[in-house]
């Protein structure tokens, strides 16, 4: 598939983007900003971008913990980051961080994460029936690691999605690592997509610094989800972080592999190169870019400190615990 | 009026709230061919081919399904068999369905209805299936905020209350009782809705005491309180039909006027709904002296066959309880 | 392989004596005896003998609802039919009826089964580990039915199995069946011991009115099992009866394979020709095996009728609510 | 003795009776690399590298694997984490474990722990992670005959209970607070075990109010008694520590002396465990005129971030209760 310029330039831009803004969310864990375990895509963001950049604003994607550079091509940078400080500003007033942000109402049609690992896969399959049966033409895509494919829901998923032929895909971010427990300690098949296989479930798998590839695998996907065949993406990508920042990571006995992929296998530089080669950008460009987006970001994180915390009035309205509060009893 | 057995007046009522609003669907295991694993909705899918979906056994898988479909804008109804099967979707239910509105801080909520058979057949002359058939598990999710919990017993209740669980906006528990899917009852023709707010029902009004019987104990505690007036003691019966929210002022103005309270249910006695109604009406009624006793089946699992009968609290029981506490 | 002669006349035994309890169970449902669902094991009786001849006796079967003929080789008949009569002499004072019934601490080596289905997967798993990790030299075969394995648990329990090494069996007895609903309405690819290959665990297909093929299969298996190796074995078989005797069976749209199975793939009748045809037995045997089963059966039956039911004392006994009543509060 | 993280021991309690009993292993998300999700089992691997399991992200899955090892005749410590992943297993938990003495008619026992961190962060100073990770399960399991629950707060407490639950034969659910992993207390250098029987701890003698407090309430209880000595109110402060088997005798003769009772608590309070003490100690002294009030959480979610404390119950609101009560 031949992209066009503009295409190519814009995932370059939400690929640096993403880079940065992952960078600087990790020094936001330092400065004390962030206050919950994040958990940094670093080194995974062409993932995030390929994803959303293959699809329509009116489909749909469930984010993870690990693929903020994805929520931010959808949500308002600022709103997201507010939420992550926990603070007034967010998009659910900083009560939801980025384990249970949503965007149903607005835009950004992000939809209502699980923080209980794997449950998403068989909730998505349900929304994307629903998504077919109101005869709507959009799809769901899931997004989940390496460690949440254990659980048994997503197997159920996979039965009931390729019954009911669901516009949804499912992407596995397989890093690696879930937690601090190595591939080879979850399962003895390191290929997780492939159970994905005897439900008649296609699946790809494709290397996670290769931004193009992604892309034209994802192409791929949603072809086949918009006709409503449930399939799965495998990315192949190593975790470069801790689990979360600032997590002792002394577990890790793959700091070479760590070192060699910063070299070799960075997907923003591999994407760089790729357009250099092709001249649609050049140094003084990159520089440009990435001080914008840097300044930007910077500027952003310094209104979402401003911000002040979510008040009692703010989160505890009696509609965002029952819908029709008054068949829920006295709070 | 027609009588109606209980299993038609579920099917009564899917059927007509699946004609009113067309983003109504049932989904379950066995809902094709059998109209359910208790034929509870006998007619519905020959009705609404297309919104009547068979599911693996996999009740986790689909009833997160469920949870997504009503987060997508759909009102799935969910059927589960058996309330002890609650278990292995426990998490679709209380982390899934139970969170939606609050974590999108109100800009999505979550219809959906979880219908599940309660309780033993042992108490109604069949022999029951044992410890993961016969639970009664109200109380299982007391504790989850975010849930409705109803559950009540004539087939009429039924289907008025399946009817507002339906058209309700928030994910609610619908337990019917396992051993009454046989019991008739009469049932209005016209159409009617019976609201989740202030549904108990005083079945018998009286000055002496307050019962207040959950589920299967309700006609238990009918024959209790005839029995009773011959001793010349007059309960007031209580059936609160719907647990959460609970109709707590028709319970306390009773208790506030008998001074005596028993509440029976077929779950286990301790850690029960029981405790809970108890609690609130004692720490309403403060200042007052008020006797309570809560029956309850044994703390223990529910064996298979007529062993059902030895844990279940009985007419007998009931009679017993209400006489200790008057005689005090 | 090659069997003597009394391990394959042992096996006919057993499957006519498996024939012949199934139909005199059905009658005692008929008769008011049983009063619990009853689920028949009608045409897939080998695959229970399979299972139980191939194994040692220190070796633990986990029955499934629709395997008594396995059941009956290992307990006490007498026990397990006032079980199903829910009488006081039965295995559990017939609190246990069929759906728990087990034989911990006698010679049977029944493993506690679960009527939740699906859930022994994982639990013998767990259970054929510890067997391993107590360096007993035993293994463990759980009987599961088609309708079953779309419990995601089942899935687990593979990525578990796999990663542990257990001596564990799972026997699929895909009966085309789950209650009411057929296969194709449960999922897309009817061979269900796929699912178990992502996992890397050998599986194999075996036609269940072939009893000499199911019980080559259960070598094979048991092999593997006793060098850790969990595997599958898929058992095609078709579910003549009813989903329960006395079940209402219209839906049922395949009556003319059921009719045809009854001619052409009967397991006794393929078993006996088999032996008749080796001569090893004739029909004089035959006639005499089948008299004395049903009368044996029959005497069985007429002894559990009159057996009383339980009393409250029996079975509502503090230890057996709690192993340590002390601690377990008030009844 | 020497002052000991609540995490430090967990690890030595666990370790002590992997020493004591071979059959005692350890099964869990991350336990080798990391002691487990929250670190409870530091040092653990290194010293039974045999007996330590790490599992796959599949918690249904690998609770029952401890069922059936448990069954097979090992005393396993199922690691759960986060007490809200609970849902996921409960089916392992509450129709696995809690069934099998019963359904074997007492010939085979399930000796089996499940640890888990229960409630919230945001009431030691950090930042919660919301509505999956920091709610508050006891109640869960109240009304499941065959399981035992164990909740206790200092990290004394915890290590002697720990033990105690290892030992016993049946399931237990072991909730350590998980605000409270960082938290430290003076821990008996000798080995000890504390029996799950009788073992509510009366932390303060008092005459004019009974309050029982439960878990992360303990601490907050206990400054709120110090608050209250000095308007001259003498309250008598128990932790249960244990809920199931609840050591009722301590706490129903601290009201029958004090004729008031508050239960606080950090769930939410609509069918809450302390619904089960309130009414416990009512039904127990019919006659008398008792005062009482649960504190709890909202009925509502829990958000992440620093909203966890809007919910909770403060010292404040057990001072103001008290004084309530005590004005009556
Ligand atoms: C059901 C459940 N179990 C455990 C956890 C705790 N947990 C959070 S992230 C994580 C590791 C996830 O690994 P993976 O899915 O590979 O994602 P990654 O962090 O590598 O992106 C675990 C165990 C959880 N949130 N939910
Ligand atoms: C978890 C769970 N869900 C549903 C049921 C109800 N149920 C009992 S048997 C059955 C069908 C089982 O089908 P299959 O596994 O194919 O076994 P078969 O009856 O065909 O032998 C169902 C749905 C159950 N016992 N447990
Ligand atoms: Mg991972
Ligand atoms: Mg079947």
């Amino acid at each position: 598939m031949e992209y066009s310029k503009q295409d190519l330039l814009d995932m370059y831009y939400h690929l640096v983007n993403g880079r940065i803004f992952t960078g600087k969310m990790s020094q936001a864990v330092n400065d004390g900003h962030i206050r919950i375990s994040y958990h940094s895509a670093y080194g995974e963001e062409a993932t995030s971008i390929a994803v959303v950049s293959a699809l329509r604003k009116t489909d749909w994607i469930v984010q993870s913990h690990r693929v903020q550079p994805a929520s931010i091509m959808r949500l308002d940078p600022y709103k997201f980051i507010c939420e992550l400080f926990g603070k007034r500003d967010g998009q659910h007033f900083g009560t939801g961080y980025d384990f249970h942000l949503s965007d149903m109402a607005g835009d950004g049609r992000l939809g209502v994460p699980m923080a209980t690992l794997g449950s998403v896969v068989p909730m998505y399959v349900g929304f994307a029936w629903a998504l077919k049966q109101q005869k709507k033409d959009e799809i769901a895509v899931v997004f989940q690691g390496d460690g949440a494919l254990s659980e048994g829901v997503c197997y159920e998923a996979f039965n009931i999605g390729s019954l009911y032929k669901v516009p949804m895909i499912l992407v596995i971010n397989n890093n690696n690592w879930a937690m601090t427990t190595p591939l080879n300690r979850q399962c003895v098949n390191p290929d997780i997509s492939d159970r994905a296989k005897p439900f008649n479930i296609p699946t790809q798998i494709v290397d996670g610094s290769d931004l193009l590839a992604l892309r034209q695998a994802m192409d791929k996907a949603v072809v086949l989800a918009r006709n409503n065949e449930m399939n799965v993406v495998e990315v192949k990508n190593l975790r470069w972080d801790a689990h979360y920042v600032r997590q002792n990571s002394s577990y890790r006995d793959d700091m070479d592999e760590i070192r060699d992929a910063m070299v070799n296998k960075d997907c923003v530089k591999i994407y760089e190169n790729y357009l250099l080669k092709k001249n649609l950008i050049d140094q003084e460009y990159i520089d440009k870019l990435k001080k914008d987006c840097a300044a930007h970001i910077d500027e952003l994180i310094q209104r979402a400190a401003a911000c002040e915390y979510p008040r009692f009035e703010d989160v505890y309205r009696k509609e965002c615990i029952y819908t029709m509060p008054e068949t829920g009893g006295d709070l | 009026m027609a009588k109606m057995y209980l299993n038609r007046a579920i099917a009564a009522a899917v059927a007509e709230e699946m004609a009113r609003d067309e983003r109504v669907f049932l989904l379950g295991e066995d809902i094709i061919n059998c109209g359910g694993g208790l034929s509870t909705y006998l007619g519905v899918p020959e009705k609404f081919p297309d919104r009547c979906l068979d599911m693996p056994i996999a009740e986790a898988g689909y009833t997160y399904f469920g949870v997504g479909a009503a987060v997508a804008g759909l009102r799935p109804i969910v059927d589960l068999m058996f309330s002890d099967f609650a278990t292995i979707c426990s998490d679709a239910i209380s982390n899934g369905s139970a969170k939606v509105a609050f974590s999108t801080q109100g800009k999505c909520g979550c219809p959906i209805v979880f219908v599940m058979a309660n309780g033993g057949r042992g108490t109604y002359g069949n022999f029951g299936s044992g410890c993961h058939h016969s639970q009664c598990v109200e109380s299982w999710f007391q504790n989850v905020p975010g849930l409705k919990v109803v559950a009540p017993y004539y087939p009429a209740d039924v289907k008025g209350l399946l009817k507002a669980s339906i058209r309700d906006d928030d994910p609610v528990i619908f337990l019917f009782h396992e051993g009454s899917t046989g019991v008739s009852g009469i049932v209005p023709d016209e159409e009617y809705v019976i609201p989740l707010t202030n549904a108990a029902n005083i079945l018998q009004e009286g000055d002496d005491i307050t019962i207040v019987a959950i589920q299967s104990m309700v006609p238990i505690a009918v024959k209790a309180v005839e029995t009773l007036k011959k001793s010349g003691i007059n309960a007031e019966l209580i059936d609160p039909r719907v647990l959460i929210p609970l109709d707590e002022k028709k319970i306390i103005d009773s208790v506030r006027k008998t001074g005596k309270l028993v509440v029976v249910q077929e779950a286990p006695r301790r850690g029960s709904f029981g405790g809970e109604i108890v609690s609130t009406v004692v720490e309403k009624l403060n200042g007052q002296n008020i006797s309570v006793k809560r029956l309850g089946s044994l703390n223990a699992p529910i064996g298979n066959g007529m062993v059902e009968y030895f844990l279940v609290p009985k007419e007998e029981d009931i009679v017993n309880a209400v006489k200790e506490l008057c005689q005090k």
